[in-house]
């Protein structure tokens, strides 16, 4: 366990103002967002989820300061990973995996008929690559990449692969639990399909790949602001802060424009 | 005074004239025929079945705003429409439409050559259109434009010198006449050159499936991209009258002008009651058809595709035609 | 032979690489696809595919709906054929909620997903030839294209967007009488297919234009993710509908047309034998259709238990996958997912375009059979 | 009379568009210019009753040469003026020179051929007098080239060839 992030918002608020000058337009986005939040913590309004990713995580598992309109039930805490049920035999790349690669597996979970491993994230490339060499397993195609946000939780997101093979027709799910400012070995090398797949999920979610060869925004604009598919982020965009707060949105945009002013003189 | 100045300019205006306003006809009759090959119905609105289209387009081509780019270089930006139509016209005056002086506005003793020559000068409307529209299609376009053209232009002469072999002349007229004299159509006797000729004019005027430097699907229009209004409309017209020359040369060199068909079989003669120049641009017309036939069926080369037609298999077969018709013209 | 010329005297010239950009706004990038082509002369360096021009959310939006609104929603996304992505989706919830949907339900949505394959090819047919230069297929293909619209609207009342599917079966039976056009169709599809490949199949140019041109060897596609027809254009015998069959594709006899080359040419031929097979999996279902009821037993509202499943069918363009998590207490998914065919294929058209000419990248764009609204969701 | 009335305007267009051609700022309107000078060139010509030598005039120079040369300068891309020399007076100075020395040679040769022609009688007629029985321009044109001057034509033709073949070496580095 390597996480050191906090749910709270002095951790919030240092790790926004560490990055005062960032590099990447993506990380750029975020961290401006987070750092207009965390400045604006103390305010005495709290929009739902609108604000940043550590707010609303913190909002979430705190209790809420002011009545919404419509209090929203309670955020799940995770997936129910289900155990598979006793009399399922575990399938030999598992058992396979669980002896080459002792504790790199988490858990192993079954559900509607889906297999599911979850694994430690420093070992995720090496199972990865197991899985395609593997002579039981042979998962040679990638068929998706994607992410799921548990804002409640320490380590908020669930990344998933979801694997195929073609050679022997049959899929797992790899996933593996990451903080907000983890960064995950991409597997890229493993897999070239899995490129823009984890642009995306880098685009909507903000999980960092690293040693991705092309790491953009690929369905949003480059100078976008925040992740979309967290679960604290509006769900109309960045122009729900006007309605809940326009002093947020007026402070967002200044960024954006400034943000814009860089961007176009390193150009010229 | 009369002879030489007021007959040649009244038929020089009425020449003019029945070009342009059939090349409009042509439009329209291209967009009905590709309509019909399509099971469609074309243009149907303006008139009885859409005959007056042919009129309103170049009307609505002529009010339309005509945009200059703001980075382009303006005075060759005009200049090229121009270069594009005027040589596209300027062939009419050597291509005869009957056996006397009347259909015809000039005789020149290397009319042949002259068609050749001045067509060639049309390339400059192409390649100076694109570039000066400071644009990257369009100056795509153009480059493809000057290589297709003059590789094809070649392919097209040297064809031509087989039938000038055949026929023992340069001129237009007594090329027909040789023809007459045979009695028989240099298409039967040239088969090779007619196939040859065809293609390399299905290429020279940049139609399907050559159509390249156009190709609207890869360089959005082509050379043309930045054109519009009245600039663009003298392009269209230079296509199309291009088209037209093609297609009279090939009648006149390879199926006899304005003779009847078959002018030895003399049972045949009641055929002559149809004046010399209706058989001349029934022929015209029924060329125009089969390359708006093309145009609906074919799918279009590639650029390297067509270069290497050209090199590879049009000018060696026209060169080895050539020699074939000497030996043969020497044997013989 | 090679001749050396020394270096400096050739960068004399301006020989610079021309840097093109291929749309949003072009004739023949299907929709607002960008690409940033690096040329050298005509021939392709590089090329950088810019996409996210129609990105609406529709994963966010769906999120924030519930289980039965998405259908609508799903429509949007791949709009040629929206009843495929229909029947992933209900697939998907009914495979999550275990449901079992009548076989009757199973029947319709099989011959609706494989007229709806039909129209989608249909359109790629028309575009790509369209985009190669011959442009009366684009209006045949649309023809037949036409009647399975109407066919559709007669079955749900719309053209493009039908929301034809629930969770547990179908929301409408089909009209009297439908069977019968559809059947009509068939034939008409058949014979008119043959016209297509009159017009293309051994046409010289088309062959030129299409064959070994974007060449990509079957283990390459598997390692870049293509799908569907790109996929077993390369001889990877991969089809949904046969290794994990869904709907009642298990009843019926087809055969996966499998290409020896990967080029162009072999996706093309892999496409039309399609058609073929959809109408024969359609003539079988329609000789099969059983009675019974259209809706199997569904709770009045959705509520799946927690947990996550990955359900993938094939769509017209390849795996179309719907990642589905229910948190089991709101009546939204918790995290909706679609894999969607058109983007991993399109991944894939950087390493094909690399060293063709500008032409055959048109070509190309076509091959893999794109649709903006699924790349971009 | 007609001739010389067309003779002088046209020769006074086309010394002035030949200066037009090395004046012109942009290269492509120099080699513009340089098409129109061909083309009335091609219509001194006709005033000569050259027919042929006026249509292969535009067909070669017009129509092809110069085509290329416009390819060529539309690649290159020449938005800035060619460097010069450091000192610019140098070049204007060996510029009239250099024309000061061609305009002498030209001068020589005109009166000389004057002299020659006025002590010898006409070429033209040695020319008519080798081609007894053609008529016409065109078959004159041909009958002097492959019988006089057969062993020049081929030489020069064998010249133009290796001029192709060492064009296409030196532009193609892989063959």
């Amino acid at each position: 366990m390597t996480e050191d992030k906090k749910p709270d918002s002095p951790a919030a608020s240092s790790s926004g103002s560490s990055h005062v000058s960032p590099e990447g337009a993506g990380e750029k986005a975020g961290d401006t967002e987070k750092a207009s939040s965390s400045a604006n913590v103390s305010s005495k309004n709290d929009p739902p989820v609108a604000k940043s990713m550590d707010d609303g995580s913190k909002s979430a598992v705190v209790a809420r300061p002011k009545p919404k309109p419509k209090p929203p039930p309670e955020p799940p805490k995770g997936p129910e990973d289900q155990l598979p049920p006793d009399d399922k035999v575990l399938p030999p790349m598992v058992s396979a995996l669980q002896s080459t690669l002792p504790g790199a597996l988490v858990q192993v979970s079954y559900w509607v008929g889906d297999w599911t491993i979850i694994v430690e994230p420093e070992r995720l490339l090496e199972v990865l690559a197991f899985l395609k060499s593997d002579e039981l397993a042979q998962f040679d195609y990638c068929s998706d990449v994607t992410a799921t946000d548990w804002p409640p939780r320490e380590k908020r997101f669930d990344l998933i692969y979801c694997l195929y093979s073609t050679r022997l027709r049959h899929r797992l799910r790899v996933k593996t639990r990451i903080g907000e400012t983890d960064s995950i070995e991409s597997a890229t090398g493993i897999w070239p399909a899995v490129n823009w797949l984890e642009r995306e999920v880098f685009d909507q979610y903000g999980i960092n790949f690293s040693n991705h060869p092309d790491l953009r925004r690929i369905l949003m604009p480059d100078e976008w602001q925040g992740y979309p598919q967290r679960k604290d982020y509006p769900l109309e965009g960045p122009g729900e802060l006007l309605m809940e707060n326009p002093q947020d949105w007026l402070r967002l945009r200044n960024l954006s424009d400034e943000i814009e002013i860089d961007s176009d003189s390193e150009i010229e | 005074m009369l002879e030489t100045v007021v007959i040649p300019l009244l038929k020089i205006a009425v020449l003019l004239n029945a070009v342009l306003v059939s090349v409009t006809f042509l439009v329209l009759m291209e967009r009905k025929v590709i309509a019909w090959a399509q099971s469609r119905l074309g243009p149907m609105r303006v008139g009885p079945y859409g005959i007056l289209q042919a009129i309103v387009d170049p009307i609505k081509l002529i009010l339309k705003e005509d945009i200059t780019p703001v980075k382009s270089d303006r005075y060759l930006f005009t200049l090229a429409p121009i270069m594009s139509l005027v040589p596209a016209l300027v062939v009419f005056a050597v291509v005869p439409f009957g056996p006397d002086p009347l259909y015809y506005v000039s005789d020149i003793n290397v009319g042949l050559l002259f068609i050749v020559s001045v067509t060639s000068i049309g390339v400059y409307g192409i390649i100076l259109g694109g570039w000066a529209s400071n644009s990257k299609y369009p100056l795509l376009a153009s480059l493809r434009a000057s290589a297709q053209l003059i590789s094809y232009e070649i392919a097209v002469t040297m064809t031509l010198v087989s039938v000038i072999l055949t026929a023992g002349t340069l001129s237009l007229v007594e090329i027909v006449e040789t023809q007459e004299a045979r009695g028989v159509w240099f298409g039967f006797i040239q088969p090779v050159a007619l196939v040859l000729v065809f293609i390399g004019g299905l290429a020279e005027t940049n139609r399907a499936p050559f159509d390249l430097p156009e190709a609207e699907t890869e360089l959005t229009g082509g050379f043309h991209t930045e054109y519009s209004g009245m600039r663009f409309a003298l392009f269209f017209l230079a296509e199309y009258a291009n088209m037209i020359v093609i297609s009279a040369v090939v009648v006149l060199l390879f199926f006899g002008g304005w003779l009847r068909p078959f002018p030895s079989v003399s049972w045949l003669a009641f055929l002559d009651f149809v004046p010399s120049w209706i058989w001349f641009i029934g022929k015209i017309f029924a060329f125009l058809y089969v390359f708006i036939w093309i145009r609906a069926t074919l799918p279009r080369y590639r650029y390297d595709q067509l270069m290497g037609l050209g090199w590879k298999v049009l000018i060696p077969v026209a060169i080895g035609n050539v020699v074939l018709t000497a030996i043969m013209k020497v044997l013989f | 032979m090679t001749v050396s010329v020394p270096r400096a005297s050739v960068s004399a010239f301006d020989t610079n690489e021309l840097v093109i950009n291929m749309g949003p706004q072009h004739p023949s990038t299907h929709g607002v696809l960008r690409i940033i082509l690096r040329l050298d002369g005509e021939r392709v360096i590089d090329a950088d595919c810019v996409i996210g021009y129609v990105h609406r959310g529709i994963e966010k939006l769906c999120e924030n709906r519930d289980w039965t609104h998405i259908i609508l929603l799903t429509d949007r996304m791949d709009y040629v054929a929206a009843a495929t992505n229909n029947l992933g989706y209900v697939e998907a919830v009914e495979k999550l909620m275990q449901i079992e949907v009548p076989r009757r339900a199973r029947y319709l949505r099989t011959i609706l997903a494989e007229l709806q394959r039909i129209a989608s090819h249909c359109l790629w047919l028309g575009t790509h030839a369209m985009d190669i230069g011959a442009m009366t297929v684009l209006l045949y293909t649309f023809r037949e294209r036409e009647f399975v619209l109407d066919l559709f609207e007669e079955y749900c009342g719309a053209r493009l967007t039908y929301n034809a599917m629930r969770v547990g079966g179908l929301p409408l039976d089909i009209p009297p009488g439908w069977d019968a056009k559809v059947r009509t169709f068939c034939d008409l599809m058949e014979s008119k297919l043959g016209d297509y490949e009159q017009l293309l199949t051994n046409n010289r140019i088309w062959l030129q234009r299409t064959r070994d041109v974007g060449v990509i060897s079957g283990d390459e596609a598997i390692g870049l993710g293509l799908c569907g027809p790109p996929l077993r254009g390369s001889g990877v015998s991969r089809d949904l509908r046969k290794d994990e069959p869904n709907a009642a594709y298990d009843e019926f006899e087809f055969d996966i047309p499998l290409g020896t080359r990967g080029d162009t040419y072999d996706r093309y031929l892999i496409r039309m034998e399609e058609f073929r097979q959809s109408i024969r999996i359609v003539r079988q279902a329609l000789d099969g259709i059983p009675e019974g009821p259209i809706m199997g037993k569904v709770p009045r509202l959705l509520k799946p238990p927690a947990g996550e499943t990955y359900h993938a069918i094939e769509s017209p363009k390849g795996e179309l996958g719907y990642f589905l998590v229910s948190d089991g207490k709101s009546t939204n998914p918790y995290r909706f997912r679609v894999r969607p065919p058109s983007f991993c294929n399109l991944q894939g058209l950087k390493r094909l375009v690399k060293g063709h000419l500008v032409a055959d990248v048109v070509a190309l764009i076509g091959t893999i059979d794109i649709v903006l609204g699924e790349v971009d969701r | 009379m007609g001739e010389a009335l067309l003779f002088w305007p046209l020769s006074v267009l086309i010394l002035g568009l030949g200066v037009m051609v090395v004046s012109a700022q942009s290269a492509v309107h120099s080699v513009v210019f340089l098409v129109i000078n061909f083309l009335l060139v091609a219509v001194l010509y006709v005033t000569l009753n050259a027919e042929f030598i006026a249509v292969i005039q535009v067909l070669v120079y017009a129509g092809g040469i110069v085509v290329l040369y416009l390819f060529v300068v539309m690649l290159v891309n020449l938005k800035k003026e060619p460097e010069r020399f450091a000192d610019p007076r140098r070049l204007a100075r060996s510029g009239l020179v250099l024309s000061g020395l061609v305009l002498a040679l030209i001068v020589v040769a005109a009166v000389s051929s004057v002299l020659r022609n006025s002590g010898e009688g006409a070429v033209s007629g040695e020319l008519g007098s080798s081609t007894p029985f053609v008529s016409g321009n065109t078959e004159q044109l041909g009958w002097v080239l492959y019988t006089s001057y057969l062993v020049p034509f081929e030489l020069v033709s064998m010249l133009l060839l290796v001029a192709m073949v060492g064009a296409i070496v030196l532009a193609k580095r892989h063959l």
